[in-house]
């Protein structure tokens, strides 16, 4: 891999860990989880601020920090008298550049996956690519993963360096940081950190936290089933009675990645920005025609699904759309379990099979 | 609550086998502690599936909008006021049901449970009127009414106002309970901090409307928050739109909101937006005697005029 | 890195109202900077977004053709926010274009080939767009039919170019409404697919149909074309989804794994049957 | 409005006839005058 590192851990206690990321934020913006009412949510932290590294996963997944719910692209004015009125100018994403830290391993996985989305070949997507560029992501490894996580099914783990720069394991005060690639080394530097770790008990302790998993999904067998038969397959009626389509489960979602284009206008002065989106809500494909080749939400659940499982997998010739964080499970309010979901695709036979 | 259950399965795999409904709607069993899934049952056998404990909050009302077929539902009190709420606004004909009441003992709060206790929950059982929680290694016990969604502590209407069956005896209601306290707590506050205990409360709201999605009432083809001609609101995660949103929303619940809970219940992030929808039940209580969906021969206050509201606002 | 969802700013050169219900009107852009327009290099099929300022995009065939130069021209039926904006803008007014978008008719294969145009209502644009094309590039095809049908007289687009393509004879125009009233109609009257049955030439090797209309259209059309014998990968479709990048990104046109806006909107109808019906 | 936190005095209801027209003036009086003892609304007011 670009930019990897000849492996190094270092030890930070305490006050070098405060200390390290006070000196941080003359260089980078940092983000981290810090408390919001009675949940954790990943903000930028304040000066002097720290992210809270003993507790369980954030509600809502890293992926604002890269690509956040609301995100302004252009600005314009419709002053007739200015030079340059109904001209679109680009936003500067030239910013500073950014540490994410105290992410969970599936987190950091989530923008390999959404990655081969924006950074197409084609059209890279300046608005998330650029911020990508200018992030260092320091996770932090899962030593309690929660009943829900099933990371170890879908190529991850609570020790994964997938998509990280630098991996921090706790160990009451101290903390120890696996130093994965320059971008890292260059941030541990910036922090000085340099104590060097006297043994490595990483693998040790991977190994102790990957057995703590226990939930898991089985997608096996959908790689070598057809996309029209799982499409057509008389599952989903089932499976999308109890949805509510409130979304919550695109929302959360670290892999979600759909959004929606708006202008808004104060005055003369105007704006183009995207939100997320969600494939969940019936406007998402409404048609100026007023045809919608979603109208019903069995057809809005078998996308989410189809897409995240299949469609997904088969495209990028790669593993499923999904990092197995348990998000979804956690907050849908009708208890759609994408582990179940997974199951009944993936036993699914088509009744006139053709072997 | 096992009666319950086994009652629920007989009824409705006898309705089924009478073919005096085409289709079922109750709860099965959950893949998560303090959880069941809304599901429909169309064949008798399948009626063992079905379940009924303390995690069945979600308002099954949401689930008729505009149905066809000839559905058994099973529905505790604010359901069942909201099955009224529908058949009254013509979204549903009471021929077409069959009602299984089920007198409500009150649902609990996963969110509570779960802030109540430290560790990981790997299995919740109920036994009577406790709560037994149980996590790796770790064991903590409620008592139910300790963690009760906000609104079930409050409920004056835990049987069903509607059915055709019952499961059991009614329960004994709790006519004591002060039904109004944080809406007057709000009340109390002046002009300002009224302003920022809002804005404090929908500080973390994404606008993802699960909360709209969830609520039985809120069956528009095109909600006003996602009309483009005109639009209302802007989409992105504006305060003021946030606001304008959960505040036109809880308007147009006025005089129809049952406080099912449906809504914060689905909230991913927790949040209270029975907030607004409280205030406007209670106005509706107390300016007009109304509180909806108690039968359907009466016209609720926003579509009928009475010569005796009151009008003092008008100047 | 050149931004995708930048548009080109354009100037409106001309407005010309083509229905008689007044709902599809076809702009004429000018581009602001003359460099924006070799960038702007497209093929017959072709869409893009055209960008109102203040009010959002929308997805458009391209229905002028590569061989028109000096600008670009869009025909565009009165929907919805934006496009009712757009109806009422002047002529001299900015605005903005980004593309092109999405892929093209197979040009490359269709050289050499018998071509059947099938097109009805307002989806005429690209097919517009690729008739004219072919038309400066006659003697690279076989024999070129066209069956355009509208619900009326009034409602067909490009009036004036159908009469001289009708009168020029390089191509065989078989123009048809659903219904007229009118004594002086002189081409025919009926459904696109009964007057498909009637004038398209048989199948073979070398003959490709490019079908592109409202949906009810295509699915009428389809069982005729299977009648005279038209092979699934002989026949060309254009899809219509809700877009919004344009560039196969925000995740709404799929179908299936592939995206209308950049996979498409040009898909044989084998690639099609290969694809979840949705 | 006013449980939300907007101050009362921005918001006037009245039934006014079109024969009425001393009470139109008196109320769009004291409605103007109430706002313009408020200010400037900052509430519920979306920024730029």
């Amino acid at each position: 891999m670009k930019g990897q590192t000849e492996m190094k851990i270092i030890k930070i206690k305490k006050e070098a860990w405060g200390q390290g990321l006070e000196k941080l934020q003359s260089e980078f913006r940092l983000f981290g989880p810090v408390a919001d009412k009675d949940g954790f949510e990943f903000k930028e932290l304040a000066q002097g601020q720290l992210p809270v590294m003993d507790l369980g996963n954030t509600r809502l997944s890293a992926k604002s920090t890269v690509y956040p719910q609301t995100q302004v692209m252009f600005n314009y004015t419709l002053d007739e008298s200015k030079e340059d009125h109904h001209i679109m100018k680009e936003v500067d994403l030239n910013g500073q550049p950014q540490a994410v830290i105290g992410l969970r391993p599936c987190d950091a996985a989530s923008f390999q996956l959404v990655k081969r989305n924006f950074d197409n070949p084609e059209y890279p997507d300046p608005f998330w690519v650029r911020p990508y560029e200018q992030s260092t992501f320091v996770g932090l490894a899962c030593d309690n993963p929660s009943p829900t996580c099933f990371c170890t099914s879908v190529g991850g783990g609570p020790y994964s360096e997938n998509g990280l720069d630098v991996l921090l394991s706790r160990e009451g005060e101290v903390i120890l940081a696996k130093v994965i690639t320059e971008k890292g080394e260059a941030l541990a530097k910036a922090a000085g950190w340099d104590t060097d770790a006297d043994e490595n008990v990483f693998d040790e302790r991977r190994d102790a936290a990957e057995k703590k998993i226990t939930a898991k999904i089985n997608s096996d067998q959908l790689k070598g089933k057809n996309a029209n038969d799982l499409f057509s397959a008389p599952i989903w009626e089932d499976i999308a009675f109890a949805c509510l389509n409130c979304g919550t489960c695109t929302y959360s979602c670290p892999t979600c990645w759909c959004f929606d284009i708006q202008d808004e206008v104060k005055g003369t002065e105007g704006k183009r920005m995207r939100n997320w989106d969600s494939c969940m809500y019936p406007l998402f494909t409404l048609e100026g025609s007023g045809h919608n080749p979603r109208p019903v939400k069995e057809m809005r659940v078998r996308q989410r699904f189809m897409h995240k499982l299949k469609y997904y997998p088969d495209k990028y010739d790669s593993d499923v759309q999904c990092v197995g964080c348990g998000r979804c499970i956690d907050l849908c309010p009708v208890n759609i379990d994408i582990r179940d979901v997974c199951e009944t695709m993936n036993n699914y036979k088509p009744l006139k099979s053709e072997s | 609550m096992l009666t319950y259950a086994e009652k629920i399965r007989e009824l409705s795999a006898q309705l089924l086998r009478e073919d005096k409904v085409d289709m079922v709607i109750g709860f099965r069993k959950g893949s998560l502690p303090m959880s069941n899934e809304p599901c429909m049952v169309k064949n008798p056998g399948d009626a063992d599936k079905l379940v009924w404990d303390s995690n069945c909050g979600v308002n099954l009302a949401s689930y008729l909008t505009d149905r066809k077929e000839r559905i058994g539902i099973i529905a505790k009190g604010c359901d069942s006021r909201n099955i009224n709420t529908h058949i009254i606004e013509n979204k549903i004909k009471r021929e077409q049901l069959t009602i299984i009441g089920v007198p409500c003992t009150g649902m609990i709060d996963k969110r509570k449970v779960s802030n109540s206790v430290d560790f990981d929950i790997i299995e919740v059982i109920e036994e009577a009127d406790k709560v037994i929680v149980k996590g790796a290694g770790s064991e903590q016990t409620f008592d139910k009414k300790e963690v009760l969604r906000k609104n079930c502590e409050v409920c004056i209407h835990p049987n069903p106002v509607v059915y055709d069956e019952m499961v059991a005896e009614k329960v004994d209601i709790n006519q004591d309970v002060d039904r109004y306290a944080d809406v007057r707590e709000v009340e109390e506050m002046d002009s300002d901090d009224r302003w920022q205990y809002f804005e404090d409360l929908l500080s973390n709201c994404i606008r993802c409307y699960a909360c709209r999605n969830a609520c039985p009432l809120c069956y528009c083809p095109t909600c006003f928050v996602d009309e483009s001609q005109p639009q209302w609101l802007g989409k992105s995660t504006n305060a003021t739109d946030t606001r304008g949103f959960h505040f036109l929303r809880a308007y147009h619940c006025a005089g129809r909101c049952t406080d099912c809970g449906s809504c914060e219940t689905v909230c991913p992030m927790g949040i209270n937006m029975r907030a607004f929808t409280k205030k406007l039940e209670k106005d509706c209580l107390e300016n007009f005697e109304w509180q909806a969906g108690l039968n359907t021969e009466q016209r609720p206050p926003l579509d009928s005029f009475n010569p005796s509201d009151p009008d003092a606002f008008v100047k | 890195m050149q931004n995708p969802y930048l548009p080109y700013p354009v100037r409106i050169d001309e407005i010309i109202t083509e229905t008689e219900d007044k709902n599809l009107k076809t702009f004429k852009f000018v581009f602001l900077n003359p460099e924006d327009e070799e960038k702007f290099s497209y093929k017959a099929g072709q869409f893009a977004e055209l960008s109102v300022t203040g009010k959002g995009e929308i997805p458009i065939g391209i229905a002028s053709s590569p061989t028109e130069k000096g600008f670009v021209k869009f025909t565009v039926n009165k929907t919805g926010l934006v496009t009712k904006y757009l109806h009422n803008m002047q002529v001299g007014d900015i605005m903005g274009i980004r593309g092109p978008l999405g892929n093209w008719y197979p040009w490359k294969e269709l050289e050499g080939k018998n071509v059947v145009i099938i097109g009805g209502g307002f989806a005429f644009t690209t097919l517009r767009s690729s008739i004219v094309y072919m038309l400066e590039n006659r003697d690279k095809f076989g024999e070129i039919n066209v069956i355009y049908g509208a619900r009326s007289p009034g409602l067909l687009l490009y009036q004036e170019e159908l009469k001289a393509w009708e009168a020029a004879g390089d191509i065989k125009m078989h123009i048809t409404v659903d219904a007229t009233d009118d004594p002086d109609w002189k081409y025919n009257v009926g459904f696109v697919p009964t007057i498909t049955e009637e004038k398209a030439p048989p199948a073979d090797e070398n003959t490709y149909a490019i079908v592109c209309g409202p949906p009810i259209m295509i699915r009428f059309t389809q069982p005729v074309l299977d009648k005279l014998g038209y092979a699934h990968d002989h026949i060309i479709n254009s899809l219509e989804k809700r877009m919004k990048c344009g560039i196969g990104i925000c995740g709404r046109c799929n179908i299936g794994e592939k995206f209308v806006c950049k996979d498409g909107p040009v898909f044989t109808l084998e690639e099609l049957n290969n694809l979840p019906f949705e | 409005m006013e449980h939300m936190g907007i101050e009362k005095d921005r918001l006037h209801f009245s039934w006014i006839s079109s024969a009425e027209a001393t009470k139109f003036i008196d109320v769009v009086t004291q409605v103007t005058e109430s706002v313009k003892a408020l200010g400037p609304a900052k509430k519920f007011v979306k920024a730029g």
